[in-house]
């Protein structure tokens, strides 16, 4: 069996291959895939208009960005889109929502290692990191007075940890093998965790949370799903919040951005990694998820034919709670 | 809020303020069936009507929360009976995400209820108001999310 | 002048600063997070954090600020203002990067013919201690653009970590208040000779790698660039770049209603954000991130040399750190060096 | 503590009267008198200057000046319902305090504009600050500062023509040259028809020793700036005010910015040749 590095390397390589097939027959005008960054444990959304630039295209641990947040302001081109698992699933949900024509997206699905969380990774040195490279299933981590070798495994995402789609459910090509679907910890600890604290510490613990924020909307915009014309917050009439750093708006927002991915968050974790202040988020759409798991039995993008919950209804809904 | 008279939150005669969502065609004829029918109820509530319990948008919900609304009841009627055939399933939905969502987040349980009330139900509508108003009653004055005037 | 503040008494140093002013420093918000807050415990100041998240602008030009509260009587108003700053402020170990922003913002607020009363005032009154950056990251490039991780220019004190205590330097009228301040002793000739090291190491790490001279001029000839198209792709429209930038001073003014009374608030805002510049009538004269992301770049590196005689960027690399999209603002320099080729 | 003067407090005035402009409703004029008469004393300006006005609980929005510096006593504002505070403004009663921060911008230029003739190109509600500039040199005190004036204004229909009443008292005057015209006439139009560039074209006014000042839609400036090419002004000579989503006013809150300059603080008013060496940001 191949190590994360060899076959970081083969899908790389297809990648390339793909992207280039794609861009001289014109079946697609651009590729939006990843690039290398100028940071170690970095890499960056490129877009690929011609065959001879495919090269840039590369595939390793650090491809964290959900790149189906691109497509909304690309709608006018026929786009290949390199999808993780979970980028997939979003790809799917927005398609429920009509955002795209049918012929006018060209997955290129991996299967993916789950990907390395960088701050995890830099929260694990005093020092700076200067040089991160990928050597089998580790990571190998360079300063200005260290080096050391990390277990891959044990520096994930949260949400990767958890994932059990990582093979694209929908894809026009797969560039790898499909992976074993398991988790690697417990699905939704996070949120298991936060319901046992009493009403009033999940309260404090949220505000304290989404205190920091500094309304810069990364979470939103990094969200394939916030794609609303005009968000709630900006909306001037009805102005439903002020724009300022009142704790009652931030909850409210954060309430609202959070509520408004009910059955249609995939979990892939982008709101989280986009904030710069670090608040946690994840903990809030697992809770999002789940519920449209139990309540209406539906997951995010995992049937290309089951309609997004809140879109629907059965008769037989649970309705205990109302009077 | 305008009448923030009615809702001084001193601590010994504090009245809560609900504010109640009424479907149009059925719990807002409800609550007209319980004026008109001389069935008393407290007045501590305000109505607004709504053509749908469909149409309840949560962000309605959590902006009364937030301009300082003691308790919120969102009503329409009862499944089968909606004037859209399915506008009330769909708010269903809605409505059981959004409670279950504010309960995790640890806005106290109660301050947002649901009820199913018939245009026939004016009895049934003074009983869900009377218990709303206990339930908040029981809670005290909304604090949390609440917009400070500071 | 030159004197040393013991570590052991870093703690009553700080308490006797709060006894006489509003104190504001780093602080550790969550681990990861970090910002300038004014300190209710002496204990709450973090000076390790190198850099907090939200630069220190934020202690003269808050995120989120009052300026004014009204109340209606009948048909008229009453308005109390806001901009009087009631107690002298010290600012606590700014580093130079974001001290030397200072110098920049003020040129706009300021200003030849209207003052902003609410940025100057808070200028005026605060006493800055700024801090020898002795670990400066690979994101740093303050020396390309003036700067440096001992740059003294805005502070009125300035320390250095020497390990067991902090060499203090009295620069200003301000900064020599502090001259009889029964916590300073008199440095060893060693101590300085060690601060001199410090100082001397940590300029060799930041090397002058961002080519900045003659931006301006290239900039001019590439109002109408393809360039842009380009470097905007990756760009997710988010505001972390602006709000964090140390020099970044544009405000949103807006009222917030509370039946008969309310206030004026000024918040932050973003160029990149496409209500920015969002006209009543629809019309918007920034209509894609292709317009935004230039005016971002321009507004640095041309508009404001234009206006002011300075490049709007002091190398500080948090844009670079924070941007969910990796977006690198020293790639984009030596880009528009090559006339925006990638 | 410093005394500095606090540009962002708003001067408190009253609402003097308000007048519907226009047949669809959506123009008003307010007439505004300051509280107190110190601020009424100390409040100067030139023609083509504007106001924030502020509505509290609603927010701010600039405005250009409609009222000539000559009209002593009040300040005349020309609102066109659109969002949020002009919605709002549109409702106010007589008597309503509102807060007026100004005066703000450069204006016109005045001082260029002496013993030449002046051309005015006005189209829809864009004439507000325009004719603040002209009721300026019709006043007896400075009908001899400027040489021949030429006006064309024109609306979609006559009803969406502000200030009727004033148009017909230029009509009947001998110093000023007034040509109004609509893109389509009514049944009780006896004026001209026509696009404001087709006019200005018939009109040919000679360029010789003349600044055109030239404000309306973007798309009737768009055509109408071929047609003061052709007749021959050049750029140095052809001012605009420009609108631009505005908030401080006074050049601190960054959005109004073309290029390095302000449209607030710098502008509204700027020559073509200024213009043209922008980023077209507007």
């Amino acid at each position: 069996m191949l190590n994360t590095e060899e076959r970081s390397k083969a899908i790389q390589a297809k990648i390339r291959e793909k992207a280039k097939e794609l861009l001289s027959s014109k079946k697609v005008d651009l590729i939006i895939g990843f690039g290398e960054g100028t940071l170690p444990l970095r890499t960056t959304p490129i877009f690929v208009r011609t065959p001879e630039e495919a090269d840039r295209l590369i595939w390793n641990s650090f491809c964290e960005n959900n790149l189906a947040t691109y497509l909304h302001k690309l709608s006018q081109f026929k786009i290949g889109l390199v999808v993780k698992g979970c980028d997939a699933r979003s790809v799917v949900a927005l398609s429920h929502e009509k955002r795209f024509k049918p012929d006018q997206l060209f997955l290129i699905g991996v299967p993916c290692q789950r990907m390395v969380d960088r701050r995890r990774v830099e929260k694990a040195f005093e020092g700076e990191i200067l040089h991160v490279s990928e050597q089998g299933d580790e990571i190998i981590v360079e300063g200005e007075d260290f080096e050391k070798t990390l277990k891959r495994e044990d520096f994930l995402y949260p949400c990767c940890q958890v994932c059990i789609h990582r093979t694209p459910l929908k894809a026009d090509v797969l560039v790898g093998d499909p992976v074993e679907e398991s988790s690697l910890v417990k699905v939704h600890a996070d949120m298991e965790e936060f319901e046992k604290k009493s009403p009033e510490e999940r309260w404090r613990y949220f505000e304290k949370e989404v205190g920091r924020c500094i309304r810069c909307y990364a979470c939103r915009e990094a969200c394939p799903m916030c794609y609303c014309t005009e968000c709630f917050v900006d909306s001037s009439n009805p102005k439903w919040i002020d724009k300022g750093l009142s704790p009652s708006d931030i909850d409210f927002y954060h309430i609202v951005r959070a509520y408004h991915q009910s059955g249609r968050c995939s979990g892939c974790g982008a709101c989280e990694r986009a904030c710069p202040m670090e608040i946690r988020l994840t903990y809030l759409t697992q809770k999002l998820n789940q519920d449209a798991k139990e309540l209406f039995g539906f997951e995010t993008g995992a049937d290309p034919d089951a309609p997004p919950p809140l879109s629907t209804y059965d008769t037989d809904d649970r309705q205990e709670f109302i009077k | 809020m305008d009448d923030k008279q009615s809702s001084t939150k001193m601590e010994n005669h504090w009245e809560p303020r609900i504010l109640a969502f009424l479907c149009n065609w059925c719990s807002y004829a409800g609550a007209d069936l319980a004026g008109t029918s001389r069935i008393q109820y407290p007045p501590n509530i305000r109505v607004i009507r709504v053509p749908c319990s469909g149409r309840i948008n949560p962000l309605f919900i959590l902006k009364a929360l937030q301009s300082g609304i003691d308790g919120v009841l969102v009503s329409g009627c009862h499944p089968g009976d909606c004037h859209y055939l399915t506008g009330n399933y769909v708010g269903r939905r809605k409505s059981a995400t959004m409670r279950s969502f504010l309960q995790y987040l640890g806005i106290e349980e109660g301050r947002v209820q649901f009820s199913w009330v018939s245009a026939a139900e004016g009895t049934k509508f003074s009983q869900v108001v009377e218990e709303v108003i206990r339930d908040v009653k029981k809670l005290g004055p909304a604090k949390q999310f609440v917009k400070s005037e500071e | 002048m030159k004197l040393k503040l013991a570590k052991k008494n870093f703690i009553p140093f700080l308490q006797s600063l709060m006894d006489e002013y509003d104190l504001f420093a780093p602080v550790r918000l969550a681990e990861g997070a970090s910002a300038y807050k004014k300190i209710d415990q002496p204990e709450e100041v973090d000076l390790s954090i190198r850099n907090p998240q939200k630069p220190a602008k934020e202690i003269f030009f808050p995120q989120s600020e009052i300026m004014f509260r009204y109340e209606k009587a009948g048909k008229e108003n009453r308005i109390t203002s806001t901009e009087e700053v009631k107690r002298n402020r010290v600012l606590l170990g700014a580093r130079p990067c974001d001290i030397q922003a200072f110098a920049l913002i003020d040129q706009v607020f300021a200003g030849k013919d209207y003052t902003d009363v609410y940025y100057l005032n808070k200028r005026k009154a605060t006493t800055v201690i700024g801090m020898g950056c002795d670990g400066p990251l690979s994101t740093c490039f303050c020396s390309s653009l003036n700067g440096g991780p001992f740059q003294r220019e805005g502070s009125d004190l300035f320390l250095t970590d020497l390990g067991e205590s902090y060499l203090v330097e009295l620069l200003t009228e301000k900064g020599m208040a502090f001259q009889k301040n029964k916590f300073f002793e008199k440095p060893t000739d060693k101590e300085l000779a060690f601060a001199k090291a410090i100082e001397e190491k940590s300029a060799v790490k930041v090397k002058v790698s961002v080519p900045v001279d003659g931006i301006e001029k290239r900039l001019d000839e590439m109002v109408e660039s393809p360039y842009w198209v380009r470097v905007q792709e990756k760009c997710l429209g988010c505001r972390v770049c602006t709000y964090l930038c140390p020099t970044c001073h544009c405000f949103d003014i807006v009222d917030e209603a509370l039946t008969k009374k309310g206030r004026r608030v000024r918040n932050w805002d973003s160029c990149l954000s496409s209500l920015y510049s969002q006209e009543t009538s629809g019309h918007n004269p920034r209509p894609t991130n292709r317009e935004r992301t230039r005016q971002r770049l321009m507004h640095k590196f041309n508009y404001f040399p234009k206006n002011f005689d300075r490049i709007a960027c002091v190398g500080c690399g948090r844009c670079i750190i924070y941007c969910p999209a990796h977006f690198d603002i020293r790639q984009t320099i030596k880009e528009i060096q090559k006339g925006g080729d990638t | 503590m410093s005394h500095m003067k606090n540009p962002y407090l708003p001067i408190p005035a009253v609402v003097k009267s308000a007048l519907v402009e226009t047949s669809d409703r959506m123009l008003r004029t307010l007439e505004l008198r300051f509280l107190n008469e110190e601020d009424a004393q100390t409040f100067g300006f030139v023609p083509g200057q504007f106001c924030e006005l502020s509505l509290f609980g609603k927010g701010e929005a600039p405005f250009g000046i409609a009222s000539s510096p000559t009209e002593k006593g009040s300040l005349k504002f020309t609102i066109n319902k659109a969002g949020v505070v002009t919605t709002a403004l549109h409702h106010l009663e007589e008597g309503t305090e509102v807060g007026i921060r100004g005066p703000l911008g450069n204006g016109y230029p005045m001082d260029l504009f002496k013993g030449k003739n002046v051309l005015v190109i006005g189209g829809g509600f864009a004439f507000t600050t325009l004719r603040s500039l002209i009721a300026y040199f019709l006043h007896p005190e400075n009908r001899n500062k400027v040489k021949d004036i030429t006006v064309v204004y024109g609306a979609r229909t006559p009803g969406l023509l502000l200030y009727k009443q004033e148009l017909a008292g230029w009509e009947k005057r001998s110093d000023i040259k007034l040509v109004v015209t609509v893109d389509q006439g009514d049944k009780d139009w006896k004026g001209k028809v026509g696009l404001v560039p087709n006019v200005l074209e018939e009109t040919a006014p000679s360029s010789e020793n003349t600044y055109a000042v030239i404000c309306g839609p973007p798309v009737m400036i768009k055509f109408t700036f071929p047609k003061l090419m052709a007749l021959r002004f050049p750029n140095e000579r052809i001012y605009t005010s420009l609108e631009k989503r505005m908030k401080c006013g006074i050049g601190k809150c960054g959005r109004c910015n073309i290029g390095h300059l302000y449209v607030c603080k710098d502008g509204p008013v700027f020559s073509y040749a200024q213009l043209e060496k922008l980023p077209k940001d507007y």
